[in-house]
């Protein structure tokens, strides 16, 4: 299809590093995460590895919306949020109702709040609200993780385009979104757990999370949906729409006079990078067990941005390393010396915007054309 | 008395959305370290208040006048170096001054709480500030934010003066609305740049100094402020210094009415929620002048 | 009389008070090449904005097809066939000039269509025989932004193409072309009115006469003159604001 | 006064200027013509600073303008009419015309520059975005000599503006040449108005120098044949 035409075909065959590069990035990174990382790391590592790639959904996220539609949004904690809460009432129903394994409900038995999560009867919530209710049934949760976050996303992005809001402000709107957000969850601690969020899961869906094999199971599902959200990011970006994304994020105008709807197209792609961040929360919940406030307001949100921009605003497996190396970093130093945290990552914003603006991946392409400029010479 | 609340939460938005004003209105730098040059004016006050206990306690009375002057000048100079030294590299990619200014405000906060207190320090209250002003029966003003809504109107005229009867402010007014024609006007537009920038971190300081006379501060407490001085700004309309005060009033009466029937926190999340629908219909701000672009 | 296919009537916009266009009536015939002349600052672009709907009018009305634009969104008003190039060559830099034609085909403008787009065979030949008549059949597999400042004028001209409208708004077409681009360009306008009208703004008075069939003359914001190029050249006013003596 | 010497300007990738030079003596005025997107325009801009030449030198009474930003010309005796005016639209007009007093001794707006332009004194407190065209053209030229230039360049002061003001206009500049100290660069595409005023000419055509004289030896019909083709 693609080489009916000689002049088409010419490009594809002398495609750019970057190109390349990600073609056999993504076979390169499922060795990675598939093969070696499992190997190498003990259950305790692989776990910290998956929470890391958990974030890594919203960074890959955010290669779409911002690298490629220039949209740089500061809310995707909001939807990492959505899912991992989600996910955290479902299995927090599901730890209550099951009455030989959780300490929390014999306790509840015993302040007779059976089958309520342990948080409500502490704070003398009598009844489950009834939008608790539907994560009883793993068969509306994950549906609702599916789509709630997605489409909320949709709604409230399509509003804001069609007013033709953008750059800095949508940037300060999404900022205060999830402000608005972790807010709402530490205020209303009888229904959310407020600060300390919801934590001590048993089972997922019978399945003891506490066990090795359950964690390697957890990982793998975790890798191979990771891979599957970049597969689907590279599909949507080599299609015609990805092209008209990239129109949109250079000359939106001209766009507009090719009968596009700029506001539906960044809407759309607003949504789908929701979409991959509700994933991620909702199985960095499983694995990490817990869904808490800190991962939902300003910082986090922020912080998400520094793991795309670290692996390389336009590259969707950049974004994947950008999360593992940063993520690895902050362990590093949390064992070590927790105190130098905080400049390490502040810096790393500085160093980034200032030296390394497409990120490893940027600087990986440089270095290619380099060399190969030197091999032509 | 909800309203006169209101009033005292007025005045640290305000100054602290003047500051923004000038540097994100006027400039189109997105400083996220806004915040924490705000809790370096505090601690600047704070320091003040320790240097007199220890060495002048007779001048203790007025230790609050060198603060706020020192947390002016402490935080301009910062200003001053930030934008030297970075800010003036990313004038065109306003999305990258975000993210870079948001890395200064996470090192700002660990050396807040590495080198002066991980907890939150407090100042004293002077003597003269103590006490509180019987207006009627019944309704009773603390003196020290008596104090603060006074600095905050002396603040907001001299910043007017200076923008519109100075012949710094007409560089910087020439500046912001065209800044190569100011160059070739003769301007050193670098120049005015640097200035502007400090001018507005002074202010974040000045919100500070004042804002120590409120409450407490901590390494985060800059963070905490950081989204509503935003959200300040963009609802008064960039561009507009009346607009951002006005704006600023809006929020703060509306911040302390809407406590009157709920938490704080949820007040907050409430009045965020409501300005973002009311942005939803006027996405210029409310009270943005109309221009032609 | 013939076919009207653009009726502009009594279209007036004022930005702060001030009329960037005051008045102006302006048809527009089927098949018809319409250039418009005037000084910088009489108000021709922020006519055409107006047409193409990036500047919404105070008063007046547009009526194209007789279907009325002034209420419509811009891409809107392409669905319905106005296609606008701008004054400064707006292509897509990052894409490459296949790329930029493709988008610019007018089917599956929606999300899910451009998602699951396939280039046709069709598609292939209409971009191939648009590309060729722009000149810029070999360069297929280039970067926009490589192209010659010429080139990229033309590109543009060549997505609105793509989109097969029935009425073409070119904002200064040959500014930045050599003389002989120019004379290119001239066939190629001259090629693309069959079945169609065109508005082209020009200053260059040489490349007007090659091309135009009516020629409009605005001034401060105000029709100052209409008729063939040989009535508005010897039209005194005209000599006076604009052509010089 | 100014000396252009081979230089080369580049707007992105696209080559606009090609090895333009001339010479310009105190007191002395030239006219650049030429279509529009000739390259006039850009070759002003990289004059007062505003685009960088990648190669060629500019010199300013002998001292080197390259890679000077513009304030550093200004301050140098360059002073900048753009094309467009580029007026402050929420500046008054007596602010103004202070933006350009950034190298001069004085503090308020000294007196012949109302005299040049009575219109401005009559204005003084509107903002300059209401003015009208012609107004703002004045007031562009007025805030470029209140710098005391001892070189002005102008760039299409003529366009869109009424014939009345155009007239006013020309007066004050021929009277600026009579002083004898000032040095014009004036680009036109109005030929009549041109004639007036310079003392020698040069047309430009894709961004080169193509046709090059002095009110004496250039013939008309060349430059009229330049222009409309």
């Amino acid at each position: 299809m693609e080489n009916v035409l000689p002049a088409a075909a010419a490009p594809a065959a002398k495609k750019s590093p970057l190109a390349l590069m990600e073609r056999w990035g993504w076979l390169i990174l499922a060795v990675l995460l598939l093969v070696v990382l499992p190997l190498w790391l003990d259950v305790f590592r692989l776990t910290l590895a998956a929470k890391y790639l958990s974030l890594g959904f919203c960074a890959v996220g955010l290669v779409l919306i911002w690298g490629y539609g220039g949209i740089l949004s500061l809310g995707q904690g909001v939807f990492f949020g959505l899912g991992s809460y989600m996910m955290a009432m479902f299995l927090k129903l599901e730890a209550a109702s099951n009455p030989d394994s959780s300490s929390g409900t014999a306790l509840s038995a015993f302040f007779g709040g059976e089958g309520m999560p342990d948080f409500m009867v502490w704070n003398s919530v009598e009844v489950l609200p009834w939008w608790w209710e539907p994560f009883h049934h793993v068969g509306f949760t994950i549906p609702a993780i599916l789509l709630i976050p997605a489409l909320s996303a949709f709604v409230f992005s399509y509003a804001v385009f069609r007013k033709r809001v953008g750059g800095v402000y949508f940037s300060i709107i999404t900022l205060a979104l999830s402000a608005i957000l972790a807010i709402m969850i530490i205020g209303q601690q009888g229904y959310t757990g407020g600060v300390n969020g919801i934590n001590d899961f048993r089972t997922f869906m019978g399945l003891d999370l506490n066990n090795d094999k359950a964690k390697h199971v957890m990982y793998f599902i975790t890798v191979v949906t990771l891979l599957g959200v970049v597969g689907i990011g590279t599909f949507i970006l080599r299609s015609r729409l990805g092209k008209i994304l990239v129109a949109i994020r250079d000359r939106e105008d001209r766009v507009r006079f090719s009968g596009y709807d700029p506001a539906m197209f960044k809407a759309f792609i607003y949504a789908v990078a929701a979409l991959f961040s509700a994933i991620g929360g909702a199985l960095f919940t499983i694995q990490v067990g817990l869904a808490s406030p800190s991962l939902v307001g300003i910082v986090p949100s922020v912080e998400m941005v520094i793991y795309a921009a670290v692996g390389g605003r336009l590259s969707l497996i950049g974004a994947v390393y950008g999360s593992l190396i940063v993520g690895s970093a902050k362990t590093l130093f949390s064992e070590n010396f927790v105190e130098y945290w905080m400049y390490f990552i502040g810096g790393l914003f500085v160093f980034v915007v200032m030296f390394l603006p497409e990120g490893l991946a940027g600087l990986l392409a440089r270095l290619r054309e380099g060399k190969n400029r030197r091999e032509n010479v | 008395m909800q309203a006169f609340t209101g009033l005292s939460i007025f005045t640290i938005l305000m100054l602290m959305a003047l500051g923004l004003a000038i540097v994100f209105g006027l400039m189109g730098v997105i400083n996220m370290a806004h915040g924490e040059l705000m809790a370096m004016g505090a601690y600047t006050t704070f320091g003040v208040a320790q240097f007199f206990k220890a060495f002048l306690p007779g001048l203790m009375s007025i230790y609050v006048i060198v603060g706020i002057v020192l947390a002016f000048i402490v935080t301009s100079i910062f200003g001053f170096l930030l934008e030297r030294g970075l800010i003036r590299f990313l004038y065109k990619r306003p999305l990258d001054t975000l993210l870079a200014t948001w890395g200064i405000s996470l090192i700002l906060q660990q050396v807040y709480r590495q080198f002066i207190d991980s907890r939150e320090v407090e100042v004293p209250t002077v003597s003269w500030l103590q006490g509180a002003w019987q207006m009627t029966e019944g309704v009773t003003l603390p003196l020290s934010r008596l104090f603060i809504v006074g600095l905050a109107i002396a603040t907001a005229f001299l910043v007017y003066m200076l923008l519109f009867r100075t012949r710094w402010g007409l560089r910087i007014r020439a500046v912001t609305q065209n800044r190569a024609m100011a160059g070739a006007a003769g301007i050193d537009t670098r120049r005015v740049d640097s200035f502007t920038f400090a001018l507005g971190c002074g202010l974040a300081g000045i919100a500070g100094s004042s804002f120590t006379m409120l409450a407490s501060t901590g390494p985060t407490t800059g963070q905490q402020y950081i989204v509503d001085t935003f959200i300040v700004v963009v609802f008064g309309g960039v561009e507009s210094l009346l607009g951002t005060i006005l704006s600023a009033f809006i929020i703060g009466q509306m911040q302390s009415w809407f406590e009157y029937g709920m938490s704080g926190s949820m007040a907050r999340a409430s009045i965020l929620a409501l300005v973002i629908l009311v942005l939803y219909f006027r996405p210029n701000g409310l009270f943005a002048a109309k221009v032609r672009r | 009389m013939a076919q009207m296919i653009l009726e502009v009537e009594d279209l007036t916009v004022s930005f702060d008070g001030f009329k960037a266009v005051d008045g102006v009536n302006f048809y527009v015939e089927q098949d018809e090449l319409r250039c418009v002349i005037g000084p910088n600052g009489a108000g021709k672009t922020t006519l055409l904005d107006m047409i193409c709907g990036k500047t919404k009018p105070t008063s007046g009305t547009i009526k194209f097809n007789r279907r009325e634009l002034s209420e419509m969104l811009e891409y809107q008003i392409t669905r319905a066939g106005v296609g606008r190039k701008f004054q400064n060559p707006s292509v897509y830099e990052d894409l490459t000039v296949l790329e930029n034609l493709e988008i610019s085909y007018p089917r599956k403008r929606n999300v899910l269509g451009s998602l699951f787009f396939r280039r046709s065979s069709e598609i292939q030949g209409k971009i191939e025989s648009v590309a060729h008549q722009i000149y810029l059949g070999d360069s297929l597999g280039m970067k926009a932004g490589l192209l010659s400042h010429g080139q990229k004028q033309w590109l543009e001209i060549g997505m609105l193409l793509m989109q097969d409208p029935e009425l073409l708004l070119l904002d200064e077409p040959v500014a930045g072309m050599s003389p002989r681009e120019r004379e290119q360009t001239a066939v190629l306008l001259n090629a693309i009115s069959k079945g169609r009208s065109i508005v082209v703004i020009e200053h260059d008075m040489a490349f007007v006469r090659m091309i135009a069939h009516k020629v409009t003359v605005l001034h401060q914001g105000k029709l100052l003159a209409e008729g063939t190029m040989d009535q508005v050249q010897s039209d005194e006013r005209v000599i006076e604001v604009y052509l010089g003596h | 006064m100014l000396s252009v010497d081979a230089i080369n300007v580049f707007y992105g990738d696209s080559h606009v200027i090609h090895n333009v030079a001339f010479e310009l003596g105190q007191g002395e005025t030239i006219a650049i013509m030429g279509r529009n997107g000739m390259g006039k325009t850009t070759l002003l801009k990289s004059l007062i600073g505003w685009l960088p030449t990648r190669s060629g030198k500019v010199k300013l009474a002998g001292a080197p303008m390259d890679g000077a930003p513009s304030y550093q010309r200004v301050s140098q005796g360059m002073a900048f009419v753009p094309q467009g005016r580029m007026i402050f639209p929420f500046l008054t007009v007596e602010e103004n015309i202070l933006t350009g007093m950034e190298h001069v001794k004085e503090k308020t707006v000294p007196k012949w520059i109302y005299e040049t332009f009575p219109v401005l004194l009559e204005m003084k407190h509107r903002k300059g975005g209401n003015l009208s065209g012609g107004q703002q053209q004045q007031l562009a030229i007025g805030r470029a000599l209140v710098t005391r230039p001892r070189l002005l360049v102008l760039d299409e002061p003529t366009e869109g503006i009424q014939p009345s003001i155009i007239k006013d206009i020309g007066r004050a500049i021929t009277y600026l040449r009579g002083q004898g100290d000032m040095a014009i660069v004036l680009v036109e595409q109005y030929f009549d108005f041109a004639r007036e005023l310079a003392d020698s000419f040069a047309v430009m055509d894709r961004g080169e120098i193509v046709l090059a004289g002095t009110r004496e030896t250039l013939r008309e019909d060349e430059v009229r044949g330049w222009m409309t083709v």
